[in-house]
Formats: C-alpha cells, structure tokens, sequence
C-alpha cells in the first residue's frame, strides 16, 4: 500500500485512530465533557480529511475499497451527521449517567462502519462494513439503562438484522458459487458471461434484495422499523434513520451499478414492485400515528421506498447519470433533514427520563414555546413532505425527473399517492406545534443552551440552503459522477 | 491432500436447509438464546456456502469470508448476549414474546 | 335647457338625491329629506316637460351618447340614451305620475321611521326606469331593468321587520329574474347574430337579415317575451305581482300599476318590427294577453282585500296592452298604457287614502260609507273606477276600446279576441263597481281617524283630471310605430263594446247596492264555494308553482346540503383510515411475527424470480 | 428587478412586522398597511417609467421582451431552472388586485386578531407575497414554487388562527390544493423533459415550452395535470369541497384572501398555462371543462341556497361564481375572456367584502348560524346597506363589476355553446335565491338574537365603512366604466389568442 | 470412502441443527449445536479448506458455544421453564412458519438443481489463506478489528450493568408492573 493509498484513505484512518485514542482516554480518565469533545474534534477532522483524500481519488486501494470522490462526499456527510449526533446526545447522555463515555466511542465505530460502507467495492469490506455499523448500533439503541424500550429494540434489531445478514450473505455465497468473484466489478463482467436466465444467479438476487431490503426498512422488510427507532435514543434514531439509511443505499447503489445488477428485468421488476409497497404502506402506517418517532419511522420506509425508483431508472443506460446524480442529492437531503427531525425529538424528550417517546400532544404549542426549535421542526417537516424552498422538494423533484426520464409512471402515480398521503400526518405535527393551549397547559421541557441553537439554526439554513440554492452541489454531484 | 469431487449443489443445499431451518427456528423458538442460536445457524450455512464455492473456484477467498463471518458471529453473539443479560435482568424471562410494548 | 345634451339631467336628478339620501343615511332632517326626494323627480319632470316640448316642435330624434360602457371586439354598448315618441310618453308619464306619487308619499309616509331610505329607494326607481326608457341599447336597457326589479324588492320589503314582506319582495324579485334570464339569453342571441345591441342598428340589421317567420327572430322575440311576461306580470309569470302589494301604497301605484309592470309592454313596442318579423310571437302575445287578463278579471272578482283587488285588475289591463300589442295596435297598446297609468295610479292613491285614513285596513267588507266621510277620496275612486271599466268618454273608454275593435279586425281568430276582451271588459266593470259600492256606499263599519291632507289630495285631485281628459291626448306615436287602421267595423261590434261596461256596471249595482240581483245561492253551494276559493287563489298557480318549482328545489337543497360530492373524498379518507388500521394491527411488536413476516416476503420474492422459469 | 423587489418588500416587511410584536401589539398591522403600501408604491413606480403605449401594445406571446417588465436570473442552470418574473396587462391586474385586497384583508381583521399579531400580519404578508409571485413568475418551476409555498403562511392562518373545525379545514385546504399540485409538478416535469428530448437542453422557461411538439395523447395527459392543479384552486365543481370548509374556519382576513385572490390563481393558471400550452388539448377537452363550468354554476347556486352558515353561503357562491370563469376561459374568445378577467376582479371585490361582513357579524354575535340573526338592519342599518349592496353586486345587478364580468362570459359563451349559456343563465336566477335569502335571514325578518345581545350591536365605524365604501366604489367603477381594465387586458388576450389559434368548435368536431 | 463419509456428515450436521433447534432445554440444545458444527467442521476439511475446519472447531464450537454456555449457567436457566418451552412447540405455532420454511427450502431446490457444477477438489492450504489475508484482505483484517473492538465495547456496556447490580434495580420492577397493569386494562 502506498502512501497514496493510505492518504485516500485518510478519513477512515482520522476514525480509526480517533476510535483508538478515544478508548485509550476511557482507560485513564473518564470524562465526558472531554470524550464528547474529543468525539466532535474527531469527526471534524475525520470530515475535513476528505478534503485532501479527494487529490488521490478515484483510486482503487485494495480490491476491498475504492476511494473516488462520490465515496469521499458521502463519508464527509457521514462524519459531519456523527458530529451533528455528538452534539445531540451530549444533552441526552448527560442526563442519563452511568459512563456515558463508550457510548461515544460506539458512535465513532458506528460513523466508521457507514464510511467503510461508502467505500466498498467488495463483498469483504461490504460484509465488514454493515457489521460494524450494525453491531456499534446494537449496543447504542441498548445504551440507555434506565428505561426498559431501548432494550427491547436493540434486540429485535439485532435479531432480525442478523438474519437479515445472514440472508444477503447467503445469497452472495450462491453468486460467488456462480462467478467466483466477489469484487463488485468483478461480478459484473463475470455476471456478463453468464446467461441472464440463470435461476439461481436470480435466487441469489432475491436473498441479497431481502437482505438489503430490511437494513432500508423497505415493505415486507420493514416491520422491525417503528419499534427500533421508537425504542431507540432519539440521536442514535436519528443516526439510524439518516446514516445508516444512507450507507447501504449508497452501497447498493454501488453494487447495482458496479456488478451491473439492471440488466436483470426479473430484479428490476421486484424493485419496483418493492418500491410502490414501501411507498404506500410506509405513508398508510404513518397515517393515524400519535407518536412522532413511529410516524417519521414509518416516512422513513416510505422515502426509501421513493428512493428506489431510483434504482428502476438505472435500468436504462440513458438516464442512469441522472439517476445517479439524483439518488446522490437525495441522500443529502434526506440525512439533513431526518438529523434535524429526530435531533428535535431528542432535545424534546432529554429531560423526559423514563421514555423514549415523543407524542404529538407533547409538542403541542411549541411554536409559542420554543419557535426556533419550532422552525427547524417545521422546515425538516415542510422537507420531508417535499414542499418548495427545502431540500426535500429539489429531492423529490430530482426522483420525479429521474421517473419521468424513464416513462415509469406506475411508480409516479405511487409516488403521487404517496407523498399525498405524506401531507396530512406532516402537517398533522405543524398543527400541534400551532396550537394554542390553555394557559394551564406546560410543555415538555426542552433542551437548550448555546449549541443547541447554534446547531439548530446551522440545519435550518443547510436544509433550506438545499432548496433554495441547489446548483452548486448538482454542479459537485455532476462533476464526480 | 485433495479434496472431494463431488457436485457443488449437495453442498448448497445442505446449506440451503440449514439456512432454511435457521430461519424456521427463528420463526418458531420465543428464547433469544434460542434466537441467537437459530442466528449461528443461518450465518454457519451463509459459510458452508462460502467455502464450497471457495473450493469450487480453487480460491482462499472462500476461506477468508469464512473467516469475516467468524469475526461477524463472534461480535454479534458477544452483544447479543450481553443483551441477553439485560433481558433477563429486566424482564426477568427469555420470552421475546413479552417484549411488545412498542406497537401499532 | 332641451336638446340632447341636457338628456343626461333627467335620470341624473333622482339618482343624485337617491345617491344623497342613502349617503347621509337618515342623518337629514325631515324636510330636507321630502325637499330631495319630491324635488329631484319635480326637477326631472320640468326637464321632461321642456325635451318633451322640444321634440313636439322640432320632431327630431335625439340621440346622445355619454360614454362608452364597455367595449371589446365589436360589443361596444355605451351609456347612451335614444328619445323617440315612445320614449317621450314613458318619461313623460314615469316622472309625471312619479312626481304626484312622490309629492303624495310626502304625507303618506310622514309616520314612518325610514322616511330617507322610502325616498331614496323612490328616487332610485325613477332613475332606474328612466334609464330603461331612455336606453339607446339593450344593455343599459337590462340595467334599467334590473334597477328597477332591485328597487321593486327593496320598496315591497320596505316594511323588512315582517317576514311576510320579505317573501313578497323576494318572491316579485325571484320571478321577475325568471323572465329577466330568457331576456338575457335573447340579449345574447340577437348579439350573436346581430353584432351588436343598439336597439335601432339591430332592428335595421334584423330587417335586412330576416323574413318574417323565420326561426331566430322567433326565438329571438320569444326569449324578450319571456322577459316582458316576468316584468309585466302576464301569465305565466303573473303570481308575483298581488303578493307584492306588501309594500307601502305609493309604491304599488308608482311601481306596480303606473312604470315597471308596463316596462314589458314598453319592450314589446319597442322591438316592434323584430316581432313582426315572428308572427308566431305575437300571435302568443295576444293570446298570453287574453287569457291573463280574463284569470286576472275572474280572481279580481273574488278577492276582498282592496289593494289585491287592483292588483289583479292591473295583471289584467296590462293583458288589454298585450292583446293590444299582440294584434298589432301598437299605439293603441302604449295609449292603454298611458291612461292605465293615470287611472290605476288614482285608484291606488286612493286606496291608499283609505287605507291611510282607515287604521291600515284593507279588507273591504270592513269598510263601507266612505262617501260622505271621505268625499275627495270616493270621487277620486268612482273617476277612476269608471276610467277602469272603460265608462264612455273616461280615458279608459278612449284606450280600451280600440284595442277591442283591433282584436275584432285581427283576420282568423279576431272574434274569439274580440269576445274574450268584452268578457273581459264586462268583468272590470264588475269588480270595479263592487269596489266602489262595498266601500264606499252602505253602512259604515269602520270610521276614518283623518282625512287626507293637501299633498294627498292634490295628486288625487290632479290624476282624476287626467284619467278623465287623458283619453283626448294626441301621442306622438306617429313616426314610431308604423300607421295601424283597422278598417272599417261593424257598427254593432261598436255598440256591444260600449255598451259591455255599462251592463258590468249594472250588475254591480244589482248585486252590491240594490240588491235586486243575488247569487247567494250560487255562492252557497259547494261548486259556487269551491269555485270561489278558486279564484280567490288567484286559480291556484301558487300551488302549481309551489309544487313545480320551489319544493322541489327546497328538497334538492336539502338533499345535497351536506355536500354529496365530498362523500367521495370522505370516503376516500375513510378507506385510507381503514388501511391504516388494518396495517396497524400487523405490527403486533411480536418478534417472532416480524421474523414471520420477513420470510414471507422472502419466500414472494424468490417465487417472483422462480417465475422466469417458465 | 423591480418586480423581484416588490416580492422583498412583501416578504422583508412580513419579518419586520413579525419581530415588531415584540415592542408592541399594535405594530404589525401599521407595519402590514406600511409594507403594502410600500409595494403599492413600488409597482406604480416601475410602470411609472414605461411608455404609455406599452400598454396598449400586443405583446408577443412567445417573447418576453416585449412584455411590460421582464426580469430574468440564472437560479438552477443544471436543469434551465431561471428566477424568471415578467408582467403583463393581465399580471398587473391580478397583481394590483391582490395588493388592495391585501389592504382590506389588513382592515378587517384589524381588532380581530388578539394572538401573536406580529406572527398572523407576517403570514398575512408572505400569502400576498406566494400569490403576486405566482402572477408574475413564468418559469414553470417558479411558478410551481410560488404556487406551493404561498400555501403554507395559508395553512398557518387557517391552523392557528382559525374558528372551531380549523384542524379539518386546513388539512382539507392543504391536501386538495397540494395533491393537485403534485400532478401539476408531473406535468411541468414532464413537459420540460420532453422540452429537453426536442430541444436537446433543459428549460422550464414558459417561452421554450410553448408550441413544443407533443404527442397529442401526452398532451392532453399533460394538460389535465395542469388543469386539476388549477380547477382546484379555482374552485370548480366537483373538487370544490376543501373551499367551504376552509372559507368556514379561516379568520376574515384569511377568508378575505382566499376568496379574493387565492382562487383568482386557479384561473390565472388556466389562462395563463394550461391552455395555451396545451392548445389543441385544451380545446378538445373544453366541452368537458365547460360542463364542469356549467354544473359548478348550478350546483354552487342550489347549495349556497342550503346553508345556515353564513360564510358557508357565500363561500357556495364564489363556487358558482367561479364556474363562469371556467366557462368563459374555454370559450376562448376576446368577449368571454374579457369576461373572465372582469369576473375575477369583481368577485375578489365583492365575495372579500361579504367575507368582511361575515367576520364583522362573527365579532359582534359570535354565530354564523343565519338563523340565530335575523333583522339586523333595525340594529346595524349601514352593516346591512353595505351588505344589500354587495349581495346584489353578488346576484349580478347590472351597473356593478359582477354583471359587467358575467354578461361578457355568458355573450362570448354563447356564440361557443348556446345550450351551456343557458344552463349558466340559469345561475342568474339561483343566484338571485340564495343572494336574497341570506339577506332576509341577516339583516330582515324578526331577530332571533336575545334582547342583551342587541343591546350592544354596534353599528359599522368609520373604519369598516371606509373600507366597505371603497369597495363599492369599486365594483361601481368595473360595472360602468370598466374599459380601462378591459383595455389594460384586451392587448394580452390578443396574444394568448395568437398563441390558440384553435377553437373549441373546431377541436370537438375533430375530435 | 471420502464421499460417503462428506455424506454422513452432512448427516449428522443436519440431524444434529434439527435437533439443536428443536430443543426445549438450552443446554441440550447447545451441545447439538456443538456437534452440529464439528460436523460442518470435518466438511470444510473434506472440502479441501483445513484452515477453515480448524477454525470452527476454535472459535465457533469452542469460543463463541462456550460463551453461550457461560451466559447460560450464568442466568441458572437449566431446567426452568422447559415444559413452557415445551408447550410453546405444540403444531399449531409451527405450521405457518414450517410451510414458509419448507417453500424457501423447496424454491432454493428448484434454483439449485438448474446450476451443476462440481467441486475442484484442490486443497488451499493454511499458507495460501493466510498470503491472501495479509495481501489484498489486510484491510479487512483492519476493519474486522474494529468490528471486534465494537463488539467488545457493546458486550462489555451491557453486560457491566448485570454484573454491577444498582439500586436502580427496584425501581425499574415497578415500573414494569405498572406497565404490566397498564396493559391489562384495555
């Protein structure tokens, strides 16, 4: 390995040793303020290091990992979600005591996994890398002590994804059984020689669909998802929803397009037929919910299912640039704003200490209460539902361009149905936040403080910088695709 | 020494069964330990295929997923466990069926 | 102070005072508010009188054009008016009976708290109606219509407190509109295939276009009936018109007897020649004239309360103006019109007198020898009942009967009109007499607490005089209408129309005051009772209507009340509440289920894959 | 620019009088007036340096220069996504239009509002801001934009401020009005794709996009996105529901701007967008559109004739009203057109003004139940003048804005369709029902109020009747001298005329 | 020879999983699974992959069982609750998740038996692995490091609390009576 490799590698290494030095600090001092800290100055270093990582990219180090750019963008937004969830969870952890320190360190494995995640390009490092952003996640959904949901969580999670581990390897065994191969581009160019009907090349798919599907949460994979994230502490649910979300479609997006996967109409099918179940079950689960974290839980299954049209579109080679360009804006969006939503949720419920749940009469008034918190609630909402001036509408309008492109309009008229159903529970929360109550009434008790604000007005003007202001970031996205 | 000549398929399915029955004890067993076990199973068959077609292509990178998924098991039967203490400390039961309080 | 350019003044007059009237809001103090209110029409009476003078002697046309109302492509209406003969004798008449009306009014109406808004509503009407005379277009024509049809609301609702009267004032309104939308939808036939909608280029255009007979002028001429019959209260339209005696007395007599109900006669005239072109129409003139004018004649008989009397007996001479106009005579038709107005406006100041005078009373069986107690007010009602039932040498003698020689010169079906009017005629002399003999003879029942003073005495007085010498007015019709002679007529056909009245008359007296005729018996029997109650309902087309039209859509209204289309959205919602039920239910929280459920969609999945295959 | 500024204005001064609450509660209605003002002042500014012949000058319909302003920004050059704002005489009605009602809806609710009136002025403000960018944007994702976000301060006006349904209402008003917009962003999408497939470039500019060469059955899938986008808003039956519910609850001023001018977008659009982008389609479709018209006329009537509620009443009517809108929009012809812009004024005066009313009766009587009032005319004799005037302007007395409008359309129309014109004029005399029945059940009649509630009615004060007085000023100009505004519209219907050169009659008989 | 003997540990390590799983009583249970995986040991020898039998046996069957052995004396599960268990296996709670089982193991029958293919039959050495691991793999040896250092972390937060017994421990009993309660009402 040169020194052009390692230094492409550079944010993994920051992680890394950011992960080790962490520990060695729990070893003889424990201090949270200090391991906090020290986890904020990693990842900014971790996120600044893809700046110079990106001179040596694209480059392949290792037939493990490919360090190209849209690698590097990706693990720069990883990092800076790990730091947007550090702040989150100092409030939080702090109330909750009980050596609150690994719990960072957990975090930093955690954002370490979804950055191997972004760089894979094998089935090793792909293995390797979901493994540790899941078993990091396990013990931070248990992390809490004092509250019993959080247990419950983590072990649905780590059962079933598990399995669903087990299923997508098997069904990589029965590919490499098939071609020998396990790099993603090597798989393609085996897959090529094989004859396209091949019954066990499409079981294989299946199982790694299967498998893919549930860490996307995706319909019929998608039960574990509400009671995950309702259990889980908000920040890690947030981190959950938005970056571990975002590693594994990225790496499937990466797979689909690498190993060539669309050119197997039969895959193509299933994925759209996955899609519009997500879309719509996922926006119908949402519907009626009274809990916050359930109901964006359920959105989440519904975006991703609006983001796998995506993937149908990669079908045809004419507009797969565009699907890429597209997926790759939506990912953004879509970390930003579900930080910001479940990063509210976690200010609401920190001092709330048996329960992880935040419900909708818990944010009635807030807009009087706390408009900041408010508006950022507000505009994460307005962006999830996809309404102009946010970065939810560039998105959405980027899958829409993207559908269109390919004349898919089964997966339109889902997506339409969708995100119409979408509107009413969003604007169900702004009501809440909008209501008057009687003067007797007392609201939740919120964090705050100095960095709470400065972190809240920071993801309000990301979020509608994105919608407002999306050229330079399509001009990035267009020039390292 | 060299070793078998025999069709790939009878491996694969053998790790097709264990993985199927994996899968039923999942399905079917309420114990998390049991859980967790059923879990070791599916990721054992995932391996056995591995292997196989390691030994079909002549390759050691069967071998070393093998390996990856040693590694795999062994951390998530680590935390698996530790969580499985915690249930019992709480709960006092196995019974994943008394955990549903999150619903609906 | 005559001439085109000072036409603008007269309609402006009342409109200013109306328009300061409703501003100021009832601030002004009472003089002031009768000073305006009878002054302005005054005003607007000596401008009539001097244009009216002008044009006798100069004969000229006079046209001027205000402004341009509107102008897109080639509809260009503007506010302009046209004076011709015809538009001479509806002003003349609007502001003249109107100015007595309103100089009566100021007496009337002197106990009443809403004496500004009384006048600005008054005021308003004249505008309005000189402005649907004046109209040099149909445009501006409708706006004067519909003005007039607002302030005919407004004025029967005056009294807004009793609910009753609000129904009267929306009931005149609602069935007027009725007429006014076929009107409207003639308006944009005639543009359509006109081009335009000043009346005289659409008349000339028509002219050019059309034969006589053709389908479009027939349709055309049918829609602008359908306007005239809602305005001018003709079959079938007429039901409004006895209900709308709510209002205060001047009003029916300005309003509801003297200008608006006679605008749809004043419409007829004035597309004279278009109707020619659609014989057909005008044979349904005729006919819609006669039979109202019979049914009104027959209700009229039956009714007991005075104002309603002369309200049927108005639906039925505004009939003898369509007979008239049906047949052809249409100068006969606007002189009926002219001397209606003179003697039905004296028989309802009258009325009004009475009424005023008598406790508000209006059923006639509880007034009675009024003669002596009320003189001014008896004579002012036996002249114009006698001009009513077209007594010799009345005016009402001079209008009916060449509408009734007209009819009997129409070819073909002549006679049958011809017998229809006197039948008709007949029956004004009847009811007319039993008014006058009721009230005004035989014991009294009711005393009077007042007597009129001068301001109701000097219109009475004035209008007697014109509704017996209005018979001798010469109408400068002459270069209006095309020349109408009926040719020579039987002298007995004559005899018989002159004579009708009289024997009307004589049977009044024998049933009402000599009592040498009785038709108790009749009346007592069940036929004779139900026959009475059936006029009495104004022959029941209320309950036709009622059944027809408003209950049905009363029930369609309540029917679609809470909105049938947005069961469907509801639905729509209640589906996706169902799903999301249904969906809620499977996530049970049960591991071992979500594991279930995760090998189901596996199992689907490879079966989908398995399925290439075959 | 100047139009780019006049947003700002709007939109600055919402922020302003946000913050001013703080210092006192009074501020943000005189900041709201100011900031109005201030963008009244703007506009007449920016025209001030115009030729006086611009106005009458056809423009080019497929050229912006020759509009009367036109501003253009590079915004989104990936996909030819430009902040592209250009004004006409038909914008510049709407735009003064909604400038003046943003004036009235200040006024009428000037004692309303007791809760956070920094933050009710601000939404207030930024819904005038969405519509005057929806009037002036011609980049089809601006306008899309413009269109979806002036929702939102809506909504929160409906939510926060609203009566007792307010939840339901607002969902309603926004789920309608979003999930029609979401068809509409397909079809602006797609059009623009297809743009970027003939043309080889990406541009969502409204020039670019005329007279593209589609597949007639895309195009007529296109057009109907646009059309349920804009029949929605405008309302036409049968997607007319979320109105009467969000008329109900809204606040007066909401209602105010609703009716006023919210609805005037829906048309605006039509005329604007989806007909001539879709000529052929849209002529093949006007028949349909037409009946939709037709029975939105009538079925407005009868139901409006239904209500108890006040508001609810008058809401129906902008319902029948609208349908003549649509009726003479897909006429399409200089007179019935001419029409339709005459009917959007003259409704957004009158339906504003009776909304006021109804707000002003809420305060008093805290009901909207009509048959709880009863003989208010007694109590309150100008409230009721003011409100005879407008329920006549309503019913279409000819000499008022609304006869002007609706004898226009019904002309036009009827050298189009005879049948539909008379089953229109039919509303003539349904609106004559439910005008005069709202009428008796208020302001006549007996009062069914309680003695101590009459006591202390108050009668209009010199504000409310400045405002009402100015209203009715008005509708008294648009009904008889409205060449002005004819003349201002005459030269933009020339060149959307220019751009369907199809009739309706042509394209059914093709059909 | 070599085949019949592949076959009978094919055998024994299904007869061995079935009996593992179907197990009431845990430890019982655990022993099968033992014997299971030896038995998928001395496959992986047969298939010619040494290094990975040996490793089996090491760390799953010897590592990884012991540990759950450790966690099952630890919480004294033995003989408790079997007859539960017991009833818990009656048909009626295995027929859906038994014919789910059964169709994927058919369907993955039905993609096999379109796919022959036989084995090679060479041998890869312990060197030729290891060459492998520390040549292109050494970054997954680096990252797997990682994945145990996680796992380590996360076994070692949860399980500290177990053996660290707090005063918390009351409380949280009667939190989860009351919720306990809460459920039983509706």
């Amino acid at each position: 390995m040169s020194t052009a490799d390692l230094l492409a590698l550079l944010p993994l290494l920051v992680l890394s040793v950011g992960a080790l030095l962490l520990m060695l600090q729990i070893a003889f001092i424990r201090n949270v303020q200090f391991s906090s800290a020290l986890t904020l100055l990693i990842f900014a270093l971790a996120a600044l290091s893809c700046g110079p990582a990106t001179d040596y990219a694209p480059r392949l180090v290792t037939p493990l990992l490919i360090a190209d750019k849209l690698a590097l963008l990706f693990t720069a937004l990883f990092c800076l979600a790990g730091f947007v969830t550090t702040v989150l969870s100092m409030d939080y952890m702090q109330r909750r005591g009980d050596q609150p320190e690994e719990y960072y360190l957990l975090l930093i494995l955690s954002s370490l996994g979804a950055c191997v995640l972004a760089y894979a390009e094998h089935l090793g490092s792909l293995i390797l890398g979901m493994e540790l952003l899941s078993v990091a996640l396990y013990a931070l959904i248990a992390y809490p002590d004092k509250s019993i949901l959080p247990l419950e969580a983590a072990s649905k999670y780590l059962v079933l994804s598990g399995a669903a581990s087990a299923t997508l390897l098997f069904g990589f065994a029965l590919l490499y059984a098939i071609t020998g191969s396990l790099g993603f581009s090597d798989l393609g160019t085996q897959l090529a020689t094989q004859p396209s009907g091949n019954i066990m090349l499409l079981v294989a798919m299946a199982l790694i669909l299967a498998g893919l599907g549930f860490k996307l949460s995706l319909v019929p994979f998608h039960m574990w998802t509400p009671d995950v994230y309702q259990g889980a502490p908000s920040p890690v649910t947030g981190f959950l929803a938005s970056v571990a979300k975002a590693a594994i479609f990225l790496l499937f997006l990466r797979l689909f397009i690498d190993a060539k996967l669309y050119r197997y109409n039969m895959l193509l099918n299933c994925l759209a037929l996955v899609a519009i179940l997500s879309m719509l079950v996922g926006n119908v689960l949402a519907l009626q919910q009274d809990n916050i974290k359930r109901m964006l839980s359920y959105s989440s299954i519904a975006h991703m299912g609006y983001l796998l049209i995506i993937l149908v579109v990669c079908g045809s080679s004419n507009n797969r640039a565009l699907a890429i360009e597209a997926a790759s804006y939506y990912l953004i969006a879509y970390t930003a704003t579900t930080l910001a939503a479940f990063g509210l949720l976690s200010l609401i419920s920190a001092q709330q200490q048996q329960r992880e749940n935040v419900l909708l009469d818990d944010v009635s008034g807030l807009f009087w209460q706390q408009p900041l918190l408010a508006g950022l609630m507000l505009i994460a909402l307005l962006s999830l539902a996809g309404i102009p001036l946010t970065a939810g509408f560039v998105a959405k309008f980027y899958i829409f361009s993207a559908a269109i492109s390919g004349y898919h309009w089964g997966l339109i008229a889902a997506l339409i149905l969708g995100s119409a159903i979408g509107i009413y529970y969003y604007l169900r929360v702004i009501f809440y936040m909008s209501k008057r109550n009687s003067p007797s009434y007392t609201l939740a008790s919120t964090a705050s403080g100095w960095h709470i604000s400065s972190l809240s007005t920071a993801l309000m003007i990301i979020i509608l910088l994105l919608g407002t202001a999306p050229q330079p970031l399509m001009a990035y996205l267009r020039s390292i695709l | 020494m060299n070793g078998l000549q025999i069709p790939l398929e009878h491996v694969l399915i053998i790790a097709s069964f264990m993985f199927s029955f994996g899968l039923l004890g999942l399905m079917l067993r309420r114990n998390i330990i049991f859980m967790l076990m059923s879990l070791e199973v599916m990721l054992n068959a995932a391996a056995l295929a591995f292997v196989a077609a390691g030994a079909k292509w002549a390759q050691a990178d069967g071998q070393i997923i093998f390996l990856l998924i040693l590694s795999v098991a062994a951390a998530e039967v680590a935390v698996g466990l530790g969580l499985v203490l915690q249930i019992q400390r709480r709960f006092k039961t196995l019974d994943m069926d008394t955990a549903k309080r999150m619903r609906g | 102070m005559a001439g085109s350019n000072y036409l603008w003044l007269i309609p402006f007059f009342p409109l200013l005072s109306a328009t300061l009237l409703m501003v100021t809001a009832g601030q002004l103090p009472k003089k002031i508010i009768g000073f305006l209110g009878a002054g302005s029409i005054a005003l607007s009476a000596l401008c009539v009188a001097l244009q009216a003078q002008h044009f006798l002697a100069s004969g000229e046309i006079m046209q001027v054009t205000l402004w341009t109302w509107m102008s897109v492509a080639n509809f260009a209406p503007g506010i302009a008016f046209y004076i011709d003969g015809l538009s001479i004798v509806m002003m003349s008449v609007i502001t003249g009976v109107g100015f007595l009306i309103h100089l009566y009014s100021l007496e009337f109406m002197d106990d009443d708290s809403s004496y500004s808004r009384y006048f600005a509503y008054m005021n308003l009407f004249v505008a309005a109606m000189l402005l649907l005379v004046m109209a040099d277009n149909l445009l501006l024509l409708y706006l004067g219509w519909e003005g007039v049809g607002v302030c005919s609301y407004l004025l029967v609702g005056f009294w807004y407190r009793d609910p009753a009267n609000g129904k009267a004032a929306r009931k005149a309104f609602v069935v007027t509109r009725v007429g006014d939308a076929a009107m409207a939808l003639g308006l944009f036939l005639l543009f359509t295939e006109l081009g335009s909608l000043d009346i005289q280029t659409l008349l000339l255009a028509a002219d050019s276009k059309w034969q006589s007979g053709d389908l479009i002028p027939t349709i055309a001429t049918a829609l602008l009936l359908g306007g005239a019959v809602g305005k001018s209260a003709q079959l079938p339209l007429h039901t409004w018109l006895p209900d709308a005696m709510a209002g205060p007395t001047p009003v029916s007599a300005l309003i509801h007897a003297a200008t608006m109900v006679t605008a749809g006669v004043y419409l007829i005239a004035r597309h004279y020649s278009l109707f020619l072109l659609a014989p057909i129409t005008l044979e349904a003139v005729a006919w819609i004239g006669l039979a109202t004018l019979l049914i009104a004649a027959f209700t009229a008989l039956a009714q007991q309360d005075i104002k309603r009397i002369l309200a049927y007996s108005t639906i039925s001479q505004i009939g003898y103006m369509f007979l008239a106009l049906g047949v052809g005579a249409f100068s006969a038709g606007i002189f009926h019109l002219m001397t209606h107005a003179f003697f039905k406006a004296l028989l309802f100041l009258a009325a009004g007198a009475v009424i005023h005078c008598l406790h508000h009373e209006h059923n006639i069986f509880k007034m009675g020898g009024l003669r002596t107690r009320l003189p001014i007010v008896f004579w002012s009602f036996l002249i114009g009942s006698a001009a009513l039932a077209a007594l010799p040498f009345t005016s009402g003698f001079y209008s009916k009967d060449p509408i009734l020689l007209s009819a009997w010169a129409m070819p073909n079906i002549g006679s049958y009109l011809w017998a229809g009017g006197l039948l008709g005629a007949l029956l004004t002399a009847i009811y007319s007499f039993r008014l006058v003999f009721v009230v005004f003879f035989g014991e009294a029942k009711t005393l009077p607490n007042k007597q009129p003073g001068w301001k109701m005495s000097l219109p009475l007085a004035l209008l007697c005089l014109l509704s017996i010498i209005g018979g001798w007015f010469v109408l400068p019709l002459d270069h209006v209408f095309p020349a109408y002679s009926h040719g020579e007529i039987n002298h007995s056909v004559e005899i018989i129309s002159i004579a009708t009245p009289l024997i009307g008359l004589a049977i009044a007296y024998g049933l009402f005051l000599g009592k040498q005729l009785s038709i108790s018996g009749f009346t007592q029997s069940t036929l004779g009772k139900a026959l009475q109650s059936f006029c009495f309902s104004g022959w029941r087309f209320d309950a036709l209507y009622q059944l027809l039209w408003v209950c049905p859509y009363q029930v369609l209204a309540q029917l679609w009340r809470n909105e049938p289309i947005d069961y469907l959205y509801r639905g729509i919602v209640s589906l996706m509440q169902w799903s999301n039920e249904q969906l809620s239910k499977l996530q049970s929280g049960e591991l071992r289920w979500y594991a279930t459920s995760m090998v189901f969609g596996l199992v689907i999945l490879v079966l989908i894959m398995l399925r290439s295959l075959s | 620019m100047s139009l780019a500024l006049l947003l700002g204005i709007l939109l600055a001064g919402g922020l302003v009088a946000w913050l001013s609450e703080r210092w006192h509660k009074d501020l943000p209605r005189w900041l709201s007036l100011v900031t109005i003002g201030l963008a009244l002042l703007q506009l007449v500014s920016s025209l001030n340096v115009l030729a006086p012949d611009s106005f009458t000058l056809v423009p080019d319909g497929r050229d912006a220069s020759s509009w009367l302003i036109h501003y253009q920004l590079a915004w989104i050059p990936r996909f030819g996504i430009s902040f592209e704002l250009a004004m006409d005489g038909l914008s510049l009605l709407l735009v003064l239009l909604t400038l003046l009602l943003g004036l009235v809806a200040v006024a009428s609710s000037w004692t309303e509002i007791d809760f956070k009136p920094g933050f009710f002025q601000a939404n207030l403000l930024w819904t005038l801001a969405g519509v005057c960018g929806v009037f002036l944007a011609l980049d089809l994702l601006l306008f899309f934009l413009f269109w979806e976000v002036m929702l939102i301060p809506m909504y929160l006006l409906i939510a926060i401020w609203g009566h007792e349904n307010k939840a339901y209402a607002a969902m309603k008003f926004f789920i309608f009005t979003q999930v029609s917009g979401l068809l509409m962003l397909l079809s602006i999408i797609t059009l623009a794709w297809q743009g970027y497939v003939h043309n080889g470039y990406y541009s969502f500019s409204y020039f670019d996009l005329l007279a593209l060469p589609l597949d007639s059955t895309l195009a007529y899938c296109l057009m109907l996105g646009f059309f349920i986008a804009f029949v929605v808003k405008l309302p036409a039956f049968p997607v007319h529901t979320w109105l009467p519910d969000a008329h109900t609850q809204a606040p007066t001023a909401g209602s105010v701007l609703l009716a006023g001018i919210l609805l005037k977008t829906g048309a605006y659009g039509l005329m604007r967008f989806s007909i001539p982008l879709f000529p052929e389609a849209s002529m093949q479709f006007a028949h349909i559109a037409m009946s939709l018209g037709a029975a939105g006329v009538i079925y407005g009537a009868v139901l409006a004739f239904a209500q108890s509620d006040f508001k609810r009443l008058v809401a129906y009517s902008s319902v029948s009203h609208m349908g003549f809108v649509l009726l003479g929009l897909y006429a399409w012809n200089s007179l019935a057109m001419q029409g339709a812009v005459m009917q959007m004024l003259a409704h957004g005066v009158s339906t504003a003004a009776l909304f006021m009313m109804a707000g002003a009766l809420q305060q008093r009587l805290h009901t909207r139940n009509m048959f709880k009032m009863g003989g208010l005319w007694y109590y309150m004799p100008r409230m009721g003048a003011c409100a005879l005037f407008f329920a006549v302007a309503s019913l279409g007395l000819p000499g008022l804005g609304n006869f002007v409008a609706e004898f226009l359309i019904l002309v036009g129309l009827f050298a189009v369709s005879p049948v539909m014109t008379a089953i229109a004029t039919l509303g003539l005399i349904t609106a004559a029902v439910y005008s005069l029945w709202m009428m008796q059940q208020t302001f006549q009649g007996k009062t069914q109020l309680a003695t101590k509630t009459t006591a202390s009615l108050q009668d209009f004060g010199g504000r409310e009747m400045f405002t009402m007085a100015a209203m009715m000023l008005a509708l008294l100009w648009l009904g008889l001298y409205p060449q002005p505004v004819l003349d201002l519209a005459q030269p933009v219907i020339d060149s959307l005329q220019a751009l369907v050169t199809i009739s309706p009659q042509i394209a059914e008989a093709s059909l | 020879m070599m085949e019949s003997l592949f076959y009978l540990a094919s055998f024994i390590a299904l007869v061995a999983t079935v009996l593992a799983l179907s197990r009431a009583n845990a430890t019982h249970a655990l022993i099968y699974l033992i014997v299971s995986l030896l038995a998928v040991a001395v496959i992986f020898f047969l298939l010619g992959a040494p290094f990975a039998a040996a490793l089996e046996v090491l760390i799953y069957a010897g590592a990884i069982m012991v540990l759950f052995i450790f966690v099952i004396m630890m919480l004294n599960l033995g003989d408790s609750g079997v007859a539960k268990e017991r009833q818990w296996l009656s048909p009626r709670y295995w027929i859906v998740p038994g014919l789910l089982a059964a169709i994927l193991f058919g369907e993955m029958l039905v993609a096999l038996q379109h796919h022959s293919a036989a084995l090679s039959g060479k041998m890869i050495s312990p060197k030729a692995v290891a060459l492998e691991l520390f040549g292109p793999y050494v970054l997954a040896v680096e990252i797997a490091s990682m994945l145990l250092l996680a796992g380590l972390v996360g076994a070692y937060h949860l399980g500290r609390r177990f053996l660290a017994r707090t005063e918390m421990e009351e409380e949280l009993q009667e939190e989860l009576k009351e919720q306990e309660q809460q459920r039983a009402q509706p």
